[in-house]
């Protein structure tokens, strides 16, 4: 079967010999179609057998859709709030007042940046305690103002750093956590690109959960776990494997509410369709949370997380 | 599995005590070999230098309750390995062993007892089952603890020692994190108090959720306390861990804890704060 | 009251805009002449250095407001002199010739206009008054104020220009921080947006109080916005003010408010804000 | 009349004499009577007249009973917590569990320390930000646990320094003011020395404020205020007077419910009796706002704040 690359090249060269046909007027339009059906089917092959690694790369990819970027094409406007009133404000989490679908709502996300010094200034999306505590303020904005939150997550974790600890990192994300679980607010969290442990969680504890399609979920990154468990960096597609991070295989385990299908190849080849899809999905998921009476969304919400994972248990057998 | 060793703080290397214990044992610290009846008398801390062993689930639950009240609530529930996990080596294989060694389902036990008098409901972590890392199990027999706690309206007591969350379990552990803190939230509408003990290690996502929500913590001398472990900090951002980091008395510093213990002390340090509280939740 | 040139920050000492308003005025950053229906027309910004002028309440609202939207909601209220305060000069005079230089009642002015076709309440201080100190009128109309927009449920808008707290109403003053938080709490729950813009000098009592409690909060450019004052600090810790200390752009780089606008885009963003908002609060 | 080291040396005199007609036998014991009975009625007039500046030095008096040591006397046990759980603990503000009368309170307190190193330490009673947000993070425990709240306010005022107004002290006050008005719990502040402006309101906005006799409540410093409205810091016994910042005057303004007495001399002459007083009249407030319905205590206190100091204002002349 063909790999990324193969598909990569033969892509390239379909669209050169559709150009010439059609620039010199030779008629090869039969040959072409069929070419064309070909490729499609090998890159259907290709990408929907992807290994949960292949997933990983793509939620990783650097001309993936995401952060500020993605959220202003997934709102019909966005107006940030910045600080966390403590004298910190994180550029790797962010969030303020937007519009969807004609009413405010809240949200929030994570910023990788796509500048290297955009990058620096986010650490690539890893917040530091001031991004979690500004997400707190922000929620209470939201809650005394009774906006729907979303957030959109992508992060390879929350930053690990000596100040960081100093602050309670630790700390800042149980509240994130708390203070989420207890909004009266509907919430859907949409995971856009890597759902990297407790940083993500910390705006994951959402009424509705959704992923895209190659985004990933997962307790440690798969090098982390592949340095722990197989002793082994070369270990990390397999570690990837078992950590069952992919869309697809939490949707089944109940953990997503749904996968958000991207366009073949990835999101980063439709970028304004992946905000669509997005878009559209929040709006259905929001919708259906606002036909609940308060009382049975905080219910649903509740058990939703009281239960979480229970599947995983069984009664003793010793 | 060994820790890292750190004379000042106390916390010292110790050989994994697995299934049978031998009568002597050796402190990492000192080198000395003590007779084990003598250690245990002594809370497991060594007579010639003072360092800490670990303490397991029973014997710390037998240093804080008073003699004969302690009444395990711990749901017969194991690991069913959802993703079907394997390293080097079986989840699967893991968990039983770990079951074995300790003879616990999972790194967590439960139950009802008195501390100097007070009813309360205690849940204990124990480092020896998978380095007490919260998976399913653990986050089930967390959040029922405290819904014991609500129901009976007494006090929840919950000691610390895990390095985080189980990552073979993978996203389902994560979630454990959410699951504690909703479970939390329903303790604190009741108005029961919950006092945390952090002992070492008390890090990853157990501090980043649980851990961290307590009415009162308390720290144990020369505990481990934080998020990121030291190592991922120096590999990720190049910098110099300052003396005494995400140590207890660095967390008291920086206004993470109610303040430090020592081990001979934290009993008499719950008794005081469950004396303060007496009457607390109010009735019904 | 001049206050200190600071020509990065774009705040230069004005003359006290008094009674009768000369023709000319000299701006103080640069030393330029300019006729005062020019600076006018420019939002009291020197067309030479960009320098900001005070404004004073009313040519505020006008900067902000639609045209021929605003009606004053302002209470007929004057201070009392509750302590009958007397320093080289007594209170009560200061009261009666800030009454007659500014034709305000007292540092504020309330109303209900529109901004972008949005329905606002908007409160504006007027540093003219005493300083735009909050004594026992400022805190009626603040608290007055928050009532008509939770009643009226359209957003209440802050321009905050004040030191901080009436020093010759004593405590009564420092009360005020307590009343307009306490009406800032029912019209948070009423669900109602509160927007405060902080502008030259946005300190004090006022800051440590509804100044800080906004939804959505926005300086001015150049607006110094802290608690004490540098000579304070400097006078009780000796310390050293870094460069830009307290202005608008060092508390956006601390956390301190969500944006640092100018003069010219104050309107803008405010219709952006309010735009972003429409409908909320939601319905009764 | 007399001043108050004639009086002391008086004093002095009276209790020599006393000692040695009771040690020598001689039969004085009329005289002896008479001449402290003078000596009581000077004490009497003398503390009786005191000018507001005299309780300004009283309030600050060295010996004055404060802090942790007066709050451990007022309650039967305290337990204290510590830390905003955010990097930081202030040794300035501090506060936790304790019990008064046979129940579980909450308590809030400045301490401005006794030896020099801890008046260094905790800075004379002038708390920081990561003090305020420490008692923001008590107040939700006690909150929590439904435990009435009891404060003790004695500071100069919040710490004027480069790192506190970075890290938001003027938010950290505001929050604080905020949160304690929306406890739902029974709130009680003491007024014990000085309580300095924004320092001392963010602990003050109780159900019930009750001030030691010689305490001071002020929005600004006697100093302060003779520096800037008197341009001369002499004037600062004029300005004492003049901003109405004693207990009987805040009685009859209505900002203080009840004037605590002292000893003559002031309450560093009998800490313990001062502790009994203070205990007594908490003990009896708390009492009344027990037997409140929770609705009936919440409009009180939000009446009592909303309509503060109208009594200073007057319909509109011009
Ligand atoms: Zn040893
Ligand atoms: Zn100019």
């Amino acid at each position: 079967m063909a790999d990324e690359r193969t598909i990569r090249a033969l892509e390239e060269k379909v669209a050169e010999l559709r150009r010439l046909v059609e620039e010199e007027g030779v008629d090869l339009q039969e040959e072409l179609a069929l070419l064309e059906e070909r490729l499609q089917k090998l890159q259907r092959e290709y990408y929907q057998s992807l290994s949960d690694w292949d997933r990983v790369r793509l939620a990783r990819h650097p001309e993936r859709p995401r952060g500020l970027k993605l959220v202003s094409q997934v709102c019909d406007a966005f107006y940030e709030l910045r600080g966390d009133r403590m004298g910190g404000d994180d550029l790797a989490l962010r969030g303020g007042l937007a519009r969807l679908g004609g009413q405010p709502v809240g949200v929030l996300f994570h910023h990788r940046g796509s500048t290297p010094e955009e990058q620096r200034a986010c650490r690539s999306g890893m917040a530091l305690p001031c991004g979690y505590r500004k997400a707190v303020r922000i929620m209470r904005v939201v809650e005394r103002l009774r906006l729907p939150l979303l957030t959109f997550i992508d992060t390879p974790g929350a930053y690990p750093g000596v100040q960081a600890e100093e602050e309670n990192i630790a700390g800042a994300i149980a509240d994130c956590i708390a203070t989420m679980l207890e909004l009266a607010v509907p919430t859907v969290a949409v995971i856009l690109g890597e759902g990297g442990s407790g940083g993500a969680i910390a705006l994951a504890a959402a009424d509705r959960v959704l992923m895209l399609e190659n985004a990933t979920y997962t307790v440690i990154s798969p090098e982390g776990a592949a340095a722990i468990l197989w002793k082994d960096a070369a270990a990390a597609p397999q570690a990837a494997q078992a950590l069952g991070l992919s869309a697809p295989r939490l949707l089944e385990l109940g953990v997503a509410d749904e996968v958000i299908p991207e366009p073949l190849g990835g999101a980063h080849v439709d970028p304004e369709g992946t905000a669509q899809a997005v878009r559209e999905a929040v709006l259905r998921h929001l919708g259906e949370l606002q036909q609940l009476p308060l009382d049975e969304r905080l219910k649903l919400r509740y058990s939703r997380y009281r239960n979480a994972g229970n599947l995983g248990t069984k009664a003793k057998t010793g | 599995m060994p820790i890292r060793k750190d004379s000042k703080d106390r916390y010292v290397e110790v050989e994994l005590r697995r299934g049978e214990e031998p009568l002597w044992m050796r402190c990492g610290a000192c080198g000395e070999l003590v007779f084990r009846r003598r250690l245990r008398e002594n809370n497991y801390i060594c007579p010639r230098c003072g360092a800490y062993f670990f303490l397991t689930a029973q014997e710390r639950i037998a240093a804080l309750v008073d003699p004969d009240t302690f009444q395990e609530l711990t749901l017969p529930l194991e690991s069913d390995d959802p993703l079907k996990f394997s390293d080097r080596k079986p989840y699967a294989d893991r968990l039983r062993e770990a079951r074995e060694s300790t003879e616990l389902s999972d790194a967590v036990v439960v139950g009802r007892g008195k501390i100097g008098g007070h009813e309360v409901v205690l849940a204990v972590m124990d480092f020896r089952f998978i380095g007490g890392s919260m998976g399913v199990v653990v986050g089930e027999q967390l959040a029922h603890a405290m819904e014991q706690a609500a129901e009976a309206r007494i006090p929840f007591v919950l000691v610390v020692a895990s390095g985080g969350a189980r990552v073979q379990e993978g996203v389902l552990s994560l979630l454990q994190m959410a699951k504690t803190v909703a479970a939390r939230g329903r303790l604190a509408r009741a108005g029961v108090p919950y006092i945390a003990v952090l002992t070492y290690p008390s890090t990853g996502g157990v501090m980043a959720s649980i851990a961290s929500l307590a009415d009162v913590t308390l720290a144990e001398q020369g505990a481990l306390i934080g998020f990121a472990g030291p190592r991922v900090i120096q590999q990720t951002t190049g910098e110099r861990l300052p003396p005494g980091f995400q140590r207890a008395r660095y967390a008291l510093e920086h206004g993470l804890v109610d303040g430090v213990v020592s081990r001979e002390g934290l009993r008499e340090e719950l008794i005081q704060v469950l004396d303060v509280l007496s009457g607390v939740p109010h009735g019904g």
